[in-house]
């Protein structure tokens, strides 16, 4: 049951911060369809997230809401991937976060569609078709970016190339994610590996981007060691809750 | 065309009106009406965008994931409101560049209630309940002006507006049954959001200009005082039902008019803001100017992205 | 011996909030040189915080500690005036910032001397001289910057005209003010307002620098309306202590 | 020079140092003296002021007014210590501007463990107390290293170090003495440092390169195993003063040697940091060259004013 319990956080984490690092963005995009679509992107995945955390709560059993898990845990009990808590740096930053996640997110939920939970089952159901569309979407502007102009040319390869050495965090199993795979409730994500660098290089060079080389990659988040930007998330995300506690809102 | 023709074809014009038709982008219509109906419609449009950053404020500090989805949807109707204005401006022949241009430089007003600061999250509540509310009762009559494309996309702004003023009033009211601190909440936020509220129905008839024309055009049913007693006739009874204090000492239920009595609002303050001067002018200027200058690269490349698309696709026809 | 306590926290909260936006250039300034000034000053203005808190502890006489003071108000107990919250936005800002309120603060300091007051008589005594080193401090920077190049001319200009609408509020008179000026315990800052006005503008005018002319002015800070920079202020400030509360440090 | 002349120079030299006496900047002394003096000193200030940035990240978060005062001192006296060694580097002919640049290119290193993220509060303990504390027995030998300027700045250094890695145990002293979560904290801390701060005593002799010729100069004057073993020696009874547990299961008392035998430190991440991939290489020298670059427009105005005002002096004095 602990382990069904932080299965579920692994997959929730990630949902609820990069939902919150959109959520910054919202009214300061470059123009107001891609703030619609990325508000968006934030409402589905934080859709995703409530659905997580309140079957988490159920499964715990400790009477705890889906906003004790959002809100009420500390930094080192978040158990995200640090690819989702990098900043808004620029746009281009925002989209190859957005695609290099998208792409595994998605093949991650086609595989959850066949967990023998139920409700993991349904919330993969559901979700398939917006994560379908948010790849699509993010990987347009990928391509859009990198074969526009010389400017976002670079721009992108920059953000690609910053950003690629949190890629291999994603295809790491924690101790949850073993059990619950071998259970067949979780999925068993190191296997889609080759394909999902297969996928991204793909993507990448339509758009005549470089396939990064690097084979330095950076982890911790899903033990809950994350990037020093996560603590700055947090103090925003939890403020209210912490100042005040035990309130209906 | 002559004198007379024009003057033959404004006659038209204004006997459709006056037989509520709907006037659309390709009909004839007099310059006034187009450049009145381009100012009308881009205000309300830039009062949308400019209207998502207060509101913006509070999303990554929402008290709970519910709320933090319906803000987030809030803010994303708002983006909704202002492109579908902005496309109906674009039908009577300008661009939506140069629509933002009019913002950038100060040209084009928005509605001055956004110069406000979101101090707690009791405005999440405040503005929903309040700024909308009186966004409707200016907005309602509007589903049937003469212009088209503004009449239809009222008629969703209205729907989705009177959705948001109810799910404001509802933040309101979870927090007027809340705790102690709550409760302060939500009095604090009526306190600064009531006069700004009333303000938002425009200067006092005495000093309103634009007025007759546009009760012609149908794009003024009432006058700003009528719409404004309206709009506290609605409210105060919502605001007892809250338990909260509307910070007016004035204000008091005329059982001669059937309306309430209400005390002087602050013209110095409404004019202050307007010219530029209010709380937060800059800030919003600021975050719409850096969030298009910003912008401007990517828009370049999603326009180099689609030419050489097109030229592809055009060799491989050929 | 409400007014006194209020009193108190009006000058209080703007050391700390001036203390806490410098403490965020730390490692960040445009040599050494500058980043241990400033560093400096930000150490200044906290230590007479925290003199000033533990006073109003002892005057409230609820057992409150200074940092109870410092990191468990709601936003809207702030009293600091606006313009000690406004950011980092670069370092001409930073040193305008500084440059506006050190005048009036050693005005202030000067008079607080005076105080019937024997614990705000013996702050004041102590800060002066520190003071009167941020203020030799900012200006000279003023003058640096305003005479500088053409970009840090016009750099400076712009924070100083950005800036300028938050001086007024300064002068402006709480209730509190008045009574403990009435008192012969507090400043009545509303005396020195022509002579700031007048010393600002002879070092803007030394600096090569416009004075600004405009007749619109913010307020909200002294009543605990803020400007929307401040909440984020507050999350980070208040983190630890909203986290675990009630802990020895 | 003949080559004898100059061996006789590096004879009376190498003599001098062997006789306790110090080199002074305007002293004869052999390039490759310079150079290495250079390097290690201006490694020295680099990581002085990049090791800001770790601790920098908790000023504003600081859990009391007492804490955030100690610790904007420490970083304070970082800064210092930096602008000293910088100094002390720029009596052998080189520029601070040229320091800097051979630090933003990644031509000049600066010690690894800055390299690692501050996650908690506690790692503000965790780093006065090891990484202070690794850098002191690095550090107290060379008080009397041959260099003069070198020298005197590493009193005045260690000093301060020495107060700083006081201060840090007490925070971890405080915390272990406190509720559950903070003692849980430091030892997490301590876990997260323990490891990396073995590493900075520098690779095992085997790999050190250098060794000798610093020995004879007293830029070293004990191996790094020797220093890491001494390291150990002193931190693991403060570890059990605190009531927490040394990350390492191989680590016992040795009766026979009376030193601690400890685990095999993993090289592979060392390397890995030291070669620029560690967990925020990039996120540092990001914040060194944006701080950098942010000022030069700072730099040059305080250049050109200070010209300025030299023009105007000679004028009057002319």
């Amino acid at each position: 049951r602990g382990n069904l319990y932080n299965y579920i956080l692994g997959i929730a984490d990630n949902s609820l911060i990069l939902a919150q690092r959109l959520g910054e963005l919202c009214g300061h995009g470059p123009n107001l369809e891609t703030d619609i679509a990325l508000t968006n992107i934030s409402l589905d995945l934080l859709g995703q997230t409530r659905s997580y955390y309140q079957y988490a709560a159920k499964v715990e059993g400790a009477g705890k809401s889906e906003d004790d898990i959002a809100f009420l845990r500390l930094e080192r009990e978040y158990k995200n991937i640090l690819l989702v808590e990098q900043p808004n740096t620029h746009f281009g930053y925002v989209m190859a976060r957005q695609f290099l996640f998208d792409i595994y997110h998605l093949m991650m939920m086609k595989e959850l569609q066949k967990s023998k939970d139920e409700t993991l089952r349904a919330v993969a159901n559901k979700g398939i078709k917006e994560v379908s569309y948010h790849k699509r979407f993010s990987s347009d502007w990928i391509k859009r970016l990198g074969d526009g102009t010389e400017e976002s040319h670079g721009k992108m390869q920059e953000a690609i190339d910053d950003l690629w050495r949190y890629t291999n965090e994603m295809f790491q199993m924690t101790a949850a994610d073993t059990e619950m795979a071998e259970a067949g409730i979780g999925v068993d994500v190191s296997k889609f590996k080759e394909a999902y660098y297969k996928e991204v290089s793909e993507v990448l060079k339509e758009a005549t981007l470089t396939v990064p080389e690097s084979k330095y990659f950076a982890k911790g988040g899903k033990e809950g060691i994350h990037t020093e930007h996560m603590g700055y998330i947090l103090a925003d995300l939890q403020y209210m809750q912490k100042t005040f506690p035990n309130m209906t809102w | 065309m002559s004198e007379k023709e024009i003057k033959n074809l404004e006659e038209i014009f204004e006997a459709r009106i006056a037989r509520d038709e709907k006037i659309e982008p390709k009909d004839w219509m007099p310059e006034k009406y187009r450049k009145t109906h381009i100012r009308q419609m881009s205000q309300h449009a830039h009062s949308e965008i400019v209207g998502m950053l207060p509101e913006g404020n509070w999303i990554t500090r929402a008290p709970s994931l519910r709320r933090k989805a319906a803000l987030l949807a809030k803010v994303q109707d708002e983006a909704g409101h202002g492109l579908y204005l902005y496309s109906a401006c674009e039908t009577l022949g300008i661009t939506r560049d140069e629509l933002y241009e009019q913002l950038h430089t100060g040209k084009a007003k928005y509605s001055s209630i956004f110069n406000y600061p979101t101090v707690t999250w009791a405005d999440m509540g405040a503005i929903g309940w309040l700024v909308d509310g009186a966004a409707i009762i200016n907005q309602v009559p509007l589903c049937n002006t003469s212009f088209g494309p503004y009449a239809r996309a009222m008629v969703r702004v209205c729907k989705e507006e009177s959705f948001h003023q109810r799910q404001g009033f509802e933040i309101m009211l979870t927090l007027s049954k809340g705790s102690e601190e709550q409760i302060a909440m939500a009095q604090d936020a009526l306190n600064r959001w009531w006069w700004p509220s009333l303000m938002m129905l425009g200067p006092t008839d005495a000093e309103s200009v634009h007025t007759e024309q546009s009760m012609k055009w149908k794009l003024k049913r009432k006058s700003n005082d009528e719409l404004r007693q309206q709009f506290i006739d609605q409210t105060v009874p919502q605001a007892d039902l809250l338990g909260l204090t509307v910070p007016d000492p004035d204000l008091k239920f005329n059982e001669a008019t059937g309306h309430y009595d209400f005390g002087e609002i602050d013209w110095d303050e409404f004019w202050q803001v307007v010219k530029g001067h209010g709380p937060c002018n800059k800030e919003r200027m600021n975050a719409r100017v850096n969030a298009w200058d910003n912008g401007e690269w990517v828009r370049d490349a999603a326009m180099a992205h689609a030419e050489k698309k097109e030229k592809k696709k055009l060799k491989k026809v050929s």
